[in-house]
């Protein structure tokens, strides 16, 4: 702990400095309160949000929820779709160079610029929120394990075979796992991109969720809100990225990390 | 036959080609037979002539050269602003643990949730537009960089110093050119996102654009057909210039390292 | 009085409450007032205006009531110089022909589109207090109009509450029928009675800081707008001003002929103005969507421009002064 | 792929240009290497021959080593060998039987980084058995004794990316082994080793061959590490690779560097390379 | 730096386990290593002794090997001499006067891929003048002449990755020439390279040594390639690195491996390291 601490401090005191900056500049007339609404203000949003709601009854933690809620059926099923794609792909030479300007199209197509065409195909409900969201996250999901399951050390692969290993059983044994920690680094940058969609997705048809809370203070030129919103969805993706890490290192004790594989 | 097979086979642009020609075939073939409703999903050639009876091409010429002039100017300044930050980070240490936890805050943030500030810091006209796309670039560059600047083989800034280069020189000369293939590398990812921001950037209050083009056609309930031709053109630049960065990088950083 | 400038940017959309600035370009009366460069701005929706005029873009906002009053709540120095339409009979409650909505209580069984964060949050307020139906049990979308309009179509919601040119396409495209307006019921318990459940109007708003700056040019730019609206509101230029308006829109002049009707040129600053506002404040307050202390109307309303051009105008006065 | 247009060839070149061959009986031709040749197909579209007219036995239990100059086609020949890649020409016969793909009884131990990271020493071991009917716990029991035979019992659970260069490679050895191959290929094990590591795992490697009597063959740049290990040298000689000459190593085990004899073969076959 | 607790514990240490040494003249302490010592902080808190009292005197125009296990510190101690690393104990004179930094005269050759791979190999080379003052043209000029002299005028123009690792080497050795340095510390210069390209380089080493008269401080692994080449070889030995023994190679060049005095010189140091 005391070990840590120093890490931790040159950050934290930066971060105070700047903050008492902030909130001295507005007190002092220099920086305009709607443009940069201080500190305190924004942590008195805050606990308003949390207690009465913004709009009233939908606090922060539903607004929250219900983001985590959308993002995480989006993604796991991008995950579930692209995975095996990307396997079957990634196996067959011909089909990944057949496949790879499609991909990085898809994958370079902005989600907003589907909202109108996702609208009219899904409807304004829910279903439209988890496609823009889990389009995001296929398409960055599949090029990665097109990617793992292409570049297996060749050495690998011929060591596998000395030991009569091949066709099925050689790709469960050897192709996949060797894999998989490019496919977990494509899942981190996955969620990434679904936490970058929320805003797209949540600005049709709901007040509920951070990114139509965003959307909703700006309407009220509420800035405060706006900045809890953004600085809550930054927490989220930061917590959770860090969270994949810990479990790659859980589930994948061996690959320390991915340079230690890719060569 | 087997001969052209082979040719192909061996040439990855051609069979991307095919493979790109053949996704448009069958979405054309699906939208002609009814598989899916072409009122929803209108075949390509369907999307193209709805969007040139509402679409002369000098618009589309016009919108396409603003699209593309606001992506280079705020990728150039994103990319800008990444390199030096993330170069600096991974330098100075004590500059990187101040930065460095901020930018992981910011990162995740969506560029559409910066839009209300962005209006409000930099107004409605190009400079909030810029700075949306700024972010688009800022995020991959900043990583790569740092993360080059943290990986340099450290027997290439001994070798250096033992040639009496230090400080700032080392930075300069070493340090820099030692990072290049990863810069090059979220230099290539930041274009990309510059792209997939686009479209936010031009919710800002513009009348022109792709982006524009995109929403306003939504926003008049106008034809699917230029939506579709937009998200084509869009999609289309961004494989384009993309190559065309990614053959740059290669005879420049690709002479030396290979990759 | 000189003005200080004489550039003006002015924001304006596509619908009638800008026939006064229109009008007020077209007829010249900017220029008298001496504003030799008049600009009008279009803006894809109003947050963009507003944000516009924080930014100093432009000089004179026309919104519906509500931005300013959620403004001036959360600390963003604007100041109303006057109204410059009452639109109450504008908003129109628009339903499906096969929803089978007859009377109030058959909202229950709706879904409606509807903007939460705009005035028809309000009126839909209004409508379930006027009737004493639950306003929470209502079930509603937020949505924007031309998603509204596709949803309703497709039958994800049953109902929209929509200010026109809405309401007059979902009737024309959709064979939609009107249940309710602003003003007036269609329900079959009380059908044509007057029903005031709506207090939408749409209002003359500046930065609290250009007029600061520029009080004299904030005085001729009411002025010339005074001008302008005693003129479109006087029946004989009728025809003349929808046709000026509709050239310069480059709209079909039939539609506005078809809903001028709906809006009031009024610029009077009496206790219906106080209590609209006040009314569109309580709904804000109530969803928590302004913060702290209600604040009274006056504080953010500058008359004096106002009662220079014409005294009788400004029955309550507004306190702010520059 | 008995190609006689390439036989006659080849018989043609051994004429012109004999090579210091042991004459064997068929009892000692246990690896047999038929006028193999090897081309790639070049990007331009015309094709490099790597391998050309390669010609030799190798007896049962014997140990030979490749040597040459980089890129002499040490490594592509043992791959044929170990079948892993499929000669273009000729053919190779172990006890009589051609090479048709790997797992024919050789066990194979790479130049490095052929572990699989994501198992344990002792996993990567017992993965050599997985083809021996065995239920798991007897194969772990069983890689156990191997780990214990290159002396690495202490390191079982440990991942590849936590032992040193040598611990991987004593590992290496014992997942080859696990196969209990008649043949242990072996392509430059300790090539990045440091020297000390290095002659110890040489040391070892001897010990385990005598005891197992393995048929070895084993690609080396070290002329030294061929002399400590082999009874037979094979020089290549590169464009395109072949048999330049074989040396018979007749010094007996253990050798010291010091014998006058060794540093005879050691001179000769310098020569042979440098020239 | 000179800490006079650290100085009397070194002359313990001395005088318990003496070393032998050759009695060094003022005139020969060209490099002088005094009770040097280095501790790293290590992740836990604790701090790991990595040299502790290194003693040595390297007189000018020798050339000094230093062999030993890996991890012994031979690395530590060559940057420490070159000024890339402070000693946390002792200090090293070099001609009288403290190091403090590097670029005081030391030119350093590392193991590998220590050339800048942005930059063709005679620009790499120019690299080395940057602080001569010359202006570019003549620059590029005095590093197609270091070129020439090993032998690489040819590939002046190729980038590091076009090359072989013996012409790697070839390069490093050429640009820490152009500093035109007293000293060249040489870190496993030829551990990567094969042997042929080894005993090329080694060969070419010597000769450039001998006709500039460098001070040179060399590491390896091979105790055949320190008395190929050296005056003197320093047998370090780990935890903490010290000097466990000073061989000095009385051994007229050029050297054969087949002379009974190299044999027997080898087989002391190995016996030393394996104990
Ligand atoms: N797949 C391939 N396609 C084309 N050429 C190849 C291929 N594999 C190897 N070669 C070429 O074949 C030749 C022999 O390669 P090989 O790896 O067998 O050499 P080697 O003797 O093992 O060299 P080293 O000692 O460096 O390992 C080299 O010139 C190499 O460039
Ligand atoms: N920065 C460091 N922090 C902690 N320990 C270190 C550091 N650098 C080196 N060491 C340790 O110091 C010891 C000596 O390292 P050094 O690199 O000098 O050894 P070496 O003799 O050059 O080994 P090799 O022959 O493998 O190159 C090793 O045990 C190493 O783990
Ligand atoms: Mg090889
Ligand atoms: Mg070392």
């Amino acid at each position: 702990m005391m070990r840590r601490f120093p890490q931790i401090a040159p950050p934290l005191i930066a971060l105070a400095i700047l903050l008492v900056a902030w909130e001295l500049g507005v007190r002092y007339g220099f920086l305009k309160p709607y443009q940069f609404p201080p500190v305190s203000r924004i942590a008195s949003g805050f606990v308003e949000l949390s207690t009465i709601g913004f709009p009233t009854g939908v606090s922060i933690w539903s607004h929250t929820l219900t983001t985590l809620v959308r993002v995480l059926l989006g993604y796991v099923g991008a995950l579930a779709l692209a995975i095996p794609l990307g396997v079957v792909i990634g196996s067959f030479q011909v089909l990944d160079k057949l496949t790879a300007p499609l991909v990085v199209f898809c994958r370079s197509v902005a989600t907003l610029s589907l909202l109108p065409l996702v609208i009219v195909w899904f409807g304004a409900g829910e279903l439209t929120k988890v496609f823009l969201i889990g389009y995001g996250c296929f398409w960055v999901m599949l090029s990665n394990v097109i990617a793992g399951v292409r570049y297996v050390d060749p050495v690998l692969v011929r060591a596998a075979r000395t030991f009569g290993l091949h066709g099925g059983e050689l790709f469960r044994r050897v192709v996949l796992p060797a894999a998989l920690p490019r496919i977990f680094a494509g899942a981190r940058m996955a969620l990434g991109v679904g936490f970058m969609v929320i805003v797209g997705a949540e600005m049709i048809g709901t007040i509920e969720g951070l990114g139509a809370l965003i959307m909703e203070a700006r309407t009220f030129y509420r800035s405060e809100i706006t900045i809890i919103g953004m600085l809550i969805i930054g927490v989220i993706g930061f917590a959770i990225s860090a969270g994949l890490t810990a479990l790659e290192r859980l589930l994948l004790p061996w690959a320390g990390n991915l340079d230690a594989v890719r060569r | 036959m087997s001969e052209i097979l082979k040719t192909l086979r061996s040439n990855d642009l051609a069979l991307g080609l095919i493979g790109a020609v053949a996704a448009v075939g069958v979405w054309e073939i699906c939208a002609r037979t009814g598989v899916v409703d072409p009122t929803l999903f209108p075949s390509p050639s369907l999307a193209i002539s709805a969007a040139a009876q509402r679409l002369t091409a000098e618009t589309l010429a016009d919108n396409l050269m603003w699209s593309l002039f606001r992506v280079f100017s705020g990728f150039i300044l994103g990319a800008l602003a990444g390199a030096a930050i993330g170069i600096a980070a991974g330098w100075y240490r004590g500059f990187g643990t101040i930065v460095r936890p901020l930018i992981e805050l910011l990162r995740p943030i969506p560029p559409l949730a910066w839009i209300p500030l962005a209006i409000i810091w930099f107004g409605l006209g190009e400079p909030s537009k810029l700075f949306i796309i700024f972010l688009g670039a800022f995020f991959p560059v900043v990583t790569a960089a740092y993360q080059g600047m943290r990986s340099i083989d450290p027997v290439l800034l001994r070798a250096a110093q033992t040639l009496g280069l230090d400080g700032l020189p080392l930075l300069l000369w070493v340090a820099v050119p030692a990072t290049a293939p990863d810069l090059a590398t979220g230099v290539r990812i930041g274009w990309g996102l510059s792209f997939g921001v686009l479209v936010a950037a031009e919710l800002i209050a513009a009348d022109r654009g792709l982006g524009y083009m995109i929403i306003n056609e939504r926003n008049t309930g106008g034809s699917v057909g230029v939506i579709i031709v937009g998200i084509l053109l869009i999609g289309a630049l961004n494989l384009l210039t993309d190559a065309a960065i990614g053959a740059a990088i290669k005879r420049w950083v690709g002479r030396w390292h290979g990759a | 009085q000189a003005v200080e400038t004489d550039t003006l940017n002015i924001s304006i959309g596509p619908d009638l409450p800008f026939l006064v600035h229109i009008v007020a370009k077209e007829k010249g009366f900017f220029a008298e007032a001496g504003f030799k460069n008049v600009e009008f701005k279009t803006f894809a929706s109003g947050n963009l205006a507003g944000e516009a005029l924080l930014a100093d873009q432009i000089q004179l906002w026309t919104p519906g009531n509500l931005p300013p009053v959620s403004m001036a709540h959360n600390g963003v120095p604007v100041v109303v110089l006057g109204t410059n339409a009452v639109s109450h009979g504008l908003e129109k409650i628009v339903v499906r022909a096969d929803a089978g909505v007859e009377n109030p209580e058959d909202l229950y069984k709706t879904k409606l589109g509807l903007l939460v964060s705009s005035t028809s949050g309000a009126l839909l307020t209004n409508l379930a207090k006027h009737y004493g139906l639950d306003a929470t049990k209502i079930q509603t979308v937020n949505l924007a109009p031309p998603e509204a309009m596709a949803a309703m179509a497709n039958n994800e919601v049953q109902g929209i509450i929509f200010w026109e040119p809405f309401p007059y396409r979902a009737v024309k495209e959709q064979a939609a029928k009107i249940v309710h307006t602003g003003t007036k019921s269609f329900f079959a318990k009380n059908n044509g009675e007057d029903v005031p459940v709506s207090n939408n109007r749409t209002v003359w708003v500046a930065s609290q800081d250009w007029v600061k700056a520029n009080p004299n040019a904030a005085n001729a730019l009411v002025k010339s707008l005074l001008k302008a609206q005693a003129y479109v509101a006087d029946p004989a230029h009728k025809d003349e001003v929808l046709k000026i308006y509709s050239d310069v829109q480059k709209q079909p002049i039939e539609m506005n002929q078809a809903l001028i009707d709906n809006y009031i040129f009024t610029p009077k600053v009496d206790q219906a103005y106080v209590d609209d506002m006040a009314a569109i404040a309580d709904y804000l307050q109530a969803t928590n969507r302004i913060q702290g202390e209600k604040k009274d109307i006056l504080t953010y309303t500058y008359t004096e421009p106002m009662k220079a051009f014409d005294p009788a105008l400004v029955q309550i006065e507004g306190q702010w002064k520059p | 792929m008995l190609d006689h247009d390439n036989l006659a060839r080849c018989a043609l070149r051994r004429s012109e240009a004999p090579v210091a061959k042991r004459t064997t009986s068929p009892f000692l031709q246990f690896i047999a290497i038929n006028s193999v040749g090897k081309t790639f197909a070049a990007r331009t579209g015309s094709s490099i021959s790597v391998l050309d007219c390669v010609d030799l036995t190798i007896a049962e239990n014997e140990f030979v080593s490749f040597v040459g100059r980089s890129g002499c086609g040490k490594t592509t020949l043992l791959n044929i060998i170990a079948g892993l890649e499929d000669a273009t020409q000729g053919q190779i016969t172990i006890a009589g039987r051609p090479v048709t793909g790997p797992g024919q009884g050789q066990g194979v131990v790479f130049q490095q980084h052929a572990l699989f990271p994501w198992l344990t020493a002792v996993d990567n071991v017992a993965f050599g058995f997985r083809k021996s009917g065995l239920n798991k716990t007897d194969r772990r029991q069983k890689a156990m004794d191997l780990l214990t035979l290159v002396g690495l019992e202490a390191a079982a659970s440990k991942y590849p990316r936590e032992m040193s260069g040598g611990m991987q490679q004593r590992v290496s050895i014992a997942r080859a082994l696990a196969l209990d191959p008649q043949i242990l290929l072996m392509d430059e094990p300790f090539g990045a080793l440091d020297e000390l590591t290095r002659i110890e795992l040489q040391h070892e490697l001897l010990r385990i061959w005598e005891a197992q009597r393995k048929t070895v063959v084993f690609v080396t740049h070290s002329i030294n590490e061929a002399l400590m290990l082999s009874d037979r040298i094979v020089l290549l000689a590169p464009n395109p690779g072949r048999i330049k000459r074989v040396f018979d190593v007749d010094l007996p085990r253990p050798r010291s560097r010091t014998e006058p004899r060794f540093n005879a073969l050691y001179e000769e076959i310098w020569d042979e390379l440098s020239t």
